[in-house]
């Protein structure tokens, strides 16, 4: 045994992936401007005279368009990611890592930085060929005119991100006239460097090292998963251009000039693959201009590349058991989810009974119970609400406390109303019942109903 | 011709899988005592109180505890080629370690605990402990000292310190005076006795859970995936790194009490270093089963393996963060800590054990396989679906109750929630948890079947000890 | 820690000695840094003004506290945030819990803290509460502890339990400890508890 | 926090073996990137174990080694700029007391305005002004009604405030006074001024007072004993609100109206006691929860 002196770690290859155009590219710039315009655009929409999608945290008030959040509403959050979960599973069972490949902001602003590159240095040769060459004035001016609009771009991404959190148009404004301060020019600065540094420097490391989805997804796959496959039968051996014995594959090597994350996807399946396609799509061009088939390289699965399926066959595959389960469960999510969140009133309310005092006799031989009553608007009008209480015989809100509940409340406002509840003395045994507290808003037939005991003392 | 000692191996094999069960039955009973508290059935021994140590003894020391003891001896043997030194004292470990899970469970409902999580056992039992562990440690270094081959391989280093720091947290954080055959006091008082305590506590995760069950990765991951250890200067810088700063975050458990604010700063400073550390031993195992891509689709002992893994890599990420002071002053206290601990313990510790208990026990019976390939792939299926409802509402419900109690009204400067109103708007989200615990249960009983007919096909056979080259 | 990578890794994984003497030491830094040196930190010692050790009915509540496991759901521990402040009354001190053996400070808040709920409730409230929580507080997930209602709070205990706190420092006279039996005369373990709970928290406000 | 201590000892071991723990980090991290045995092929370190595995030489992946030294470098900052080291407080002087302090500070500072203007109102403008009801009701849940109840109108042993009755006088310079610094009513035990008999006796007297249901004999016996009593609770009956002693010829009991309870409340004396609030609300959340108080009072009448 010998000691020999290797390097502190390994240093990443930079991986300068060749431009390529197609079936899969377009369907990945389809997705780069619908996630970016989407995100970029959404802050500025407005809805009735605020921000439409603004999660304040600061206030704890979460509107999304017509609706207002409350903490207590977390549990949609809670089912939201349950949702992602699941689909996750579903899609990735289905279709492999067409989220890597597609939608994953990793890969998506990876996308956008390497387009400003090219444009900036020039294709993946020219970019290869300068980051090799020496220093000069012209080296660092075309380097600080990439950075540049890098670093705008991601000042810009991050100040987007704020702006969800944030009112957009006070924080633009603010960031103008240089005013921004505190964390929203933290999280701006943090978001926007995030962007730079993943998308400009880490790339496909992160999806290679770092991401648990990544582990996650290649846990998903059962044999009739699609992914990007290299047909070898067709293709092998290689240099087949002249000599008809030979595959179709002519070693041009244009598939792993393209990858992103630098594999040759003829290696076979590899964890490193995101499924972009890229490799598809250059393999095709290269198959039309020799005259060959395409999809050499095509997004299926080993069981349907080696045999050919009718349709029926094909759909059979696609809906085993699995996948079948999966739906239903999503399906069964998705639709409690929509129910509870269209039957949601927008206004809320919460009963505790008095601690301090279980219940009493009061002058005129009435038993009586206290509660406060929290009753949220989470509308966006002020309006007016009538209470009744029901549950057991003869039980009603008593004169006095009537008196004071006059509710009306402004948009968002929360407020505390006491209320006490009367039956007459001994018409119940000792014990505690159930009642329900029922509050209407004025002009509507919405109604919410509201547990809570009624407490009738032992002698 | 030299035969394995695989007897205490097989029993605590077994033993694992039955405790797994009886203690993810008791966690089921107290989240759903959350939701309806009459389900205690008036009973005193029944009372959420008396049963959550139950539960966390049951699945930490009982199951957690067995395979740790299976599999290390298991492993010390393959790895140093020999068999086991005194296999008798192994098998008074596996007695002793039985007999204190039995007085656990019977003492714990009873009442009788020293009041310290994870550390509420009783002194007589404590001592009993101690006995059975420095026997584990004589037996475990025993078997490396004879063995065959130069190295001490990884997962043995790993095992290594698991025993050792186990033995020390153990002796100073149950340093207690007996007032009776049943009862206590710490030694340490107020803020000292909250450091020791937390000084094990987080070292209980540190070595007990992380330490012990990264040397089951080290053995079955690359077994099963028949690839060597991706790293092996990886292996060194993360395991020191890892066993010197794991035991200074404990103070991280006490963010803004009345713990001094150096100690505070301590625990905070080493807990975010010990991402990196975290991280190596995530890097290495899912960079082992990265050459094995294929065999995922098929193997479901992998799955279990690869999402363990991915799991450890969350908590051990997600733990740091906690472990800020601002994310903390938000997260402590609340259904969040509780979800980042069964992120770790069903998604980490509960899966990488299952996938090692999947391997080991066809094994262990002379079979080439579990009964049933199929019931594996339900249960992976199950655990995977359960976690994800289940920290899926612990985590929101955290953040929930974190922002309610701190909510003050813009309008008056007072609070405006109540804490009732906390505890009530959490009710739908202990429902989602009690059903995400309750596919995680269904799929432990599904794998204490698949391997009871294991068990009954066993053949008797004597694993040799193969040749050094 | 570094010093044995002065030579290479291959001499400590081939000896066993050697690993087990250096996982050792490695592992006793943290100890010696965090925990030892609260000893000698005065404020950490140092009783609050008015702070006794626990009267024997609140020592026999305390045990019931703990045998009860309460710590699972309540925190004795108030933070220093306002938000606290308002809700609970004024942070925790280190010198509030001087003898306290052992800390109860927990980890969760399942229910709220509990370090000033001392004279905050009458104690026929805490007795209705404790004998069963919705009867008070509706949406309370709380176990009922009817039980503690009929079991007389003196086992015979106390004095070996003041006894062996005295051995580890907390101030009982010969006298106290004498006495203590006659305190839980006629009491309940409701009664004890009670006491407990009255007294958290009382001499900082 | 080094004044905490005795002396140096404790404080330099604390910092130098964190600093030293922290930089050892680095070392270890470097020298072990640096060496590693090498088998001739270069892929694996040559070490087997039970028959199949191996470790291969790949470096640290640099990355990794990247978030190493990051969290590395930022513990030195974070020691420096932190309390951590004993021996200073940190370059940014910052403990979570201070913190606190400082929390509050800012919230005094921006309700203060706001408490201003109600600190000064009187009964009339209160009850013309939402928020200024909405606020003294808030104060009134959090610290009231704990024991008088949610809606202030007490329960036995806690008096009543919606009702005219005041034990201590209902102006707002009382209310005020009961608020900022305790009322403490104390009735001593008068078991030694006679016999149980006499004691029954006064308390059928006592009810008589309010034309309650009584023995009129009975009652007229005990008027001979009420001298002791006359002497808080006045010749007539009527209570002396210096001293918070309550009103007897009303119908308003807050203990209780049975005999029993007057009996025992005599023999044993009561106590009975409301707590100081001058440490918990400032002086214009008093006066707003006191307008409050009086405004309920009013709405009843």
């Amino acid at each position: 045994m010998r000691e020999k002196v290797i390097s502190l770690y390994q240093s990443e290859k930079k991986i300068y992936p060749r431009e390529i155009l197609g079936f899969y590219a377009k369907w990945r710039w389809f997705f780069v401007w619908l996630t970016q315009i989407i995100f970029y655009l959404t802050p500025w929409i407005e809805w009735g005279g605020r921000q439409a999608i603004l999660f304040d945290i600061a206030s704890r008030r979460f509107y999304i368009f017509k609706h207002v959040f409350y903490p207590q509403d977390l549990i949609y959050l809670s089912v939201i990611l349950i949702i992602c979960a699941l689909g996750l599973f579903l899609f990735t069972t289905l279709a492999g890592r067409i989220w890597c490949g597609l939608a994953c902001p990793q890969t998506v602003y990876t996308e956008i930085f390497l387009w400003i590159e090219s444009k900036v240095e020039g294709n993946f040769t020219k970019r290869g060929r300068l980051d090799k060459s020496n220093w000069s004035l012209k080296k660092i001016l075309i380097k600080f005119q990439k950075h540049f609009i890098w670093v705008i771009f991601s000042i810009w991404t991050g100040f987007t991100f704020v702006g969800f959190f944030t009112p957009i148009k006070i924080l633009f404004i603010e960031s103008i006239g240089l005013s921004i301060s505190g964390w929203p020019l933290f999280w701006t600065i943090f978001y926007g460097f995030l962007t730079y540094f993943n998308a400009g420097f880490m790339r496909e490391q992160v999806c290679k090292y770092m991401c648990p989805y990544a582990r996650f997804q290649s846990a998903m796959f059962d044999k009739n998963t699609l992914s990007m496959i290299y047909d070898s039968d067709r293709g092998e051996p290689r240099k087949g251009v002249s000599n008809k014995s030979q595959g179709d594959c002519i070693d041009c090597n244009i598939c792993a000039q393209v990858c992103p994350n630098g594999i040759d996807i003829r290696d076979g399946l590899q964890y490193e693959c995101i499924f972009c396609g890229l490799c598809a799509d250059a393999c095709d061009s290269v198959m039309k201009k020799i005259n060959r088939p395409a999809n050499l390289i095509s997004y299926t699965t080993p069981y349907m590349l080696r045999n050919n399926l009718s349709i029926t066959k094909k759909i059979k595959i696609f809906f085993r058991p699995r996948i079948i389960i999966y739906s239903l469960i999503l399906l069964i999510v998705i639709g409690l989810f929509l129910y509870k969140l269209n039957n949601r009133y927008d206004f809320k309310l919460n009963v505790i009974h008095d601690r301090g005092i279980l219940s009493r006799v009061d002058s005129n031989n009435m038993l009586e119970n206290v509660y406060r009553l929290k009753i949220m608007n989470a509308g966006l009008n002020r309006d007016g609400y009538k209470l009744g209480v029901d549950g057991l015989p003869r039980i009603k809100i008593d004169d006095k406390s009537m008196k004071n509940l006059e509710i009306q409340l402004d948009p968002t406002e929360a407020d505390t109303f006491i209320v006490t509840v009367e039956v007459p003395i001994n018409s119940q045994k000792p014990g505690k019942y159930p009642i329900n507290f029922l509050l209407r808003k004025e002009g509507s037939d919405n109604v919410i109903f509201e547990k809570s005991i009624f407490v009738v003392p032992e002698k | 011709m030299q035969i394995y000692t695989d007897n205490a191996v097989k029993n605590f094999s077994i033993m694992a899988v039955f405790w797994a069960v009886v203690g993810l039955l008791v966690g089921v009973i107290i989240s759903s005592q959350l939701i309806w508290p009459e389900l205690n059935l008036g009973l005193p021994w029944t009372s959420f109180g008396r049963l959550r140590p139950l539960h966390t003894n049951a699945v930490i020391f009982a199951f957690g505890g067995s395979t740790l003891f299976a599999t290390s001896y298991y492993i010390v043997q393959r790895t140093c080629q020999t068999k086991l030194f005194a296999p008798g004292l192994a098998n008074f470990t596996f007695w002793g370690w039985q007999l204190v899970i039995l007085l656990a469970a019977i003492t714990l409902p009873l009442g009788y605990t020293s009041g310290k999580e994870y550390a509420e056992l009783e002194w007589p039992i404590d001592i009993l402990i101690t006995i059975i562990w420095v026997c584990y440690a004589i037996v475990f270094f025993g078997t490396i000292s004879k063995r065959k081959v130069k190295h001490i391989y990884v997962a043995n280093w790993f095992f290594g310190a698991f025993i050792i720091a186990v033995a020390l947290l153990h002796v100073v954080n149950s340093a207690a005076i007996p007032a009776g055959f049943f009862k206590s006091y710490s030694i340490y008082a107020g803020v000292q006795d909250a450091m020791v305590q937390w000084w094990y506590g987080h070292n209980a995760v540190g070595f007990f859970l992380t330490a012990g069950f990264l040397g089951i990765m080290y053995y079955f991951v690359p077994k099963q995936a028949n690839r060597p250890v991706y790293s092996y200067s990886l292996s060194i810088v993360h395991f020191w790194a890892l066993i010197f700063t794991y035991m200074w975050a404990g103070p991280h458990h006490l963010h803004y009490t009345a713990l001094p604010d150096w100690t505070q700063s301590l625990g905070m400073v080493f807990s975010i270093i010990l991402l990196a550390p975290s991280w190596g031993g995530m890097i290495n195992g899912i960079m082992t089963l990265s050459g094995a891509w294929d065999k995922l689709k098929t193997d479901p002992i992998l799955r279990f393996m690869i999402v363990s893994l991915s799991f450890y890599g969350m908590s051990t990420f997600e733990g740091p963060m906690m472990a800020i002071k601002t994310v903390n002053a938000l997260s402590h206290y609340t259904e969040w800590t509780i979800g980042h601990v069964h992120s770790g313990a069903l998604g980490w510790v509960g899966m990488v054990s299952m996938g090692a208990l999947y391997c080991l026990i066809p094994k262990l019976y002379g079979q080439k396989n579990m009964y049933s390939t199929k019931l594996i792939e339900i249960h992976f299926w199950m655990a995977t679906i359960g976690i994800v409802f289940y920290i899926a509402a612990l985590w929101i419900a955290g953040v929930m109750e974190g922002l309610m109690w701190r909510e003050i009204d813009p309008f008056d400067g007072t609070l405006t929630y109540t804490f009732a109103e906390s505890v009530k708007a959490k009710t739908p989200y202990y429902m989602a948890r009690l059903f995400g615990g309750l596919l995680y249960f269904g799929g432990m009983l599904i794998m204490f079947w698949n391997v009871i007919k294991t068990i009954q096909n066993k053949k008797l056979i004597a694993s040799k000890i193969p040749e050094i080259s | 820690m570094s010093n044995k990578n002065k030579f290479t890794h291959e001499k400590i994984e081939t000896n066993n000695f050697l690993m087990i003497v250096l996982i050792f030491i490695v592992i006793l830094f943290a100890g010696i840094v965090e925990i030892i040196p609260l000893y000698f930190q005065k404020n950490m010692l140092q009783p609050v003004k008015g702070l006794k050790p626990y009267k024997p009915l609140a020592l026999i509540g305390r045990s019931i506290y703990v045998r009860e496991g309460c710590y699972t759901c309540h925190s004795q521990m108030i933070r220093p945030f306002r938000a606290e402040t308002l809700r609970y009354g004024h942070y925790s001190l280190a010198g509030e819990f001087v003898y306290d053996h052992p800390f109860q400070w927990g980890s969760k808040r399942t229910g709220p803290d509990l370090a000033r709920v001392g004279k905050k409730y009458s104690n026929n409230w805490h007795q209705i509460h404790l004998t069963n929580p919705r009867d008070v507080v509706p949406e309370s997930i709380m176990p009922a502890y009817p039980w503690l209602n009929d079991t007389p709070a003196s086992d015979g205990s106390i004095q070996t339990k003041m006894k062996a706190l005295k051995m580890i420092g907390v101030p009982y006279t010969e006298e106290e400890i004498q006495k203590s039996p006659e305190a839980l005369i006629n009491k309940s373990e409701m009664d004890a508890l009670i006491t407990y709970l009255q007294s958290l928290g009382i001499h900082v406000r | 926090m080094l004044g905490e201590f005795n002396n140096y000892f404790w404080p330099v071991l604390v910092a130098s073996i964190t600093i030293i723990g922290i930089i050892g980090c680095y070392v270890l991290l470097k020298l072990t990137g640096k060496k590693g045995p090498e088998n001739d092929d270069n892929s694996t370190s040559g070490h087997v174990w039970d028959g199949d595995l191996e470790e291969e030489n790949n470096p640290l992946p640099r990355w990794w080694v990247g978030l190493f030294v990051i969290t590395i470098i930022w513990g030195l900052i974070y020691l420096a700029l932190y309390p951590g080291l004993i021996l200073t407080d940190g370059y940014l002087k910052w403990s979570q007391l201070g913190q606190y302090q400082d929390e509050v500070k800012d919230a005094d500072k921006k309700f203060a305005a706001m408490y201003k203007d109600f600190g000064q109102m009187d009964l009339e403008q209160f009850i013309n002004n939402r928020k200024a009801k909405k606020i003294g009701k808030k104060i009134f849940l959090n610290n009231c009604a704990q024991c008088h109840g949610s809606d202030a109108r007490g329960t036995t042993s806690f008096p009543n405030l919606t009702d005219h009755d005041w034990l201590y006088g209902g102006k707002m310079i009382d209310i005020k006074s009961s608020i900022t610094n305790g009322r403490n009513g104390v009735m001593p035990a008068l078991a030694s001024i006679g016999t149980k008999k006499d004691l029954w006796d006064i308390a059928h007297y006592v009810k008589s007072l309010s034309d309650s249901k009584h023995h009129p004999m009975k009652a007229l016996r005990g008027k001979e004993k009420f001298g002791i009593c006359a002497s808080c609770h006045g010749a007539d009956g009527k209570g002396n609100q210096s001293i918070g002693a309550p009103n007897l010829t009303d119908h308003i009991w807050l203990h209780g109206e049975s005999f029993e309870g007057i009996v025992h409340r005599i023999t044993y004396g009561i106590n009975n006691e409301m707590p100081a609030w001058n440490d918990r609300l400032t002086p214009e959340q008093i006066h707003l929860v006191s307008l409050y108080t009086r405004m309920l009072s009013k709405d009843n009448h």
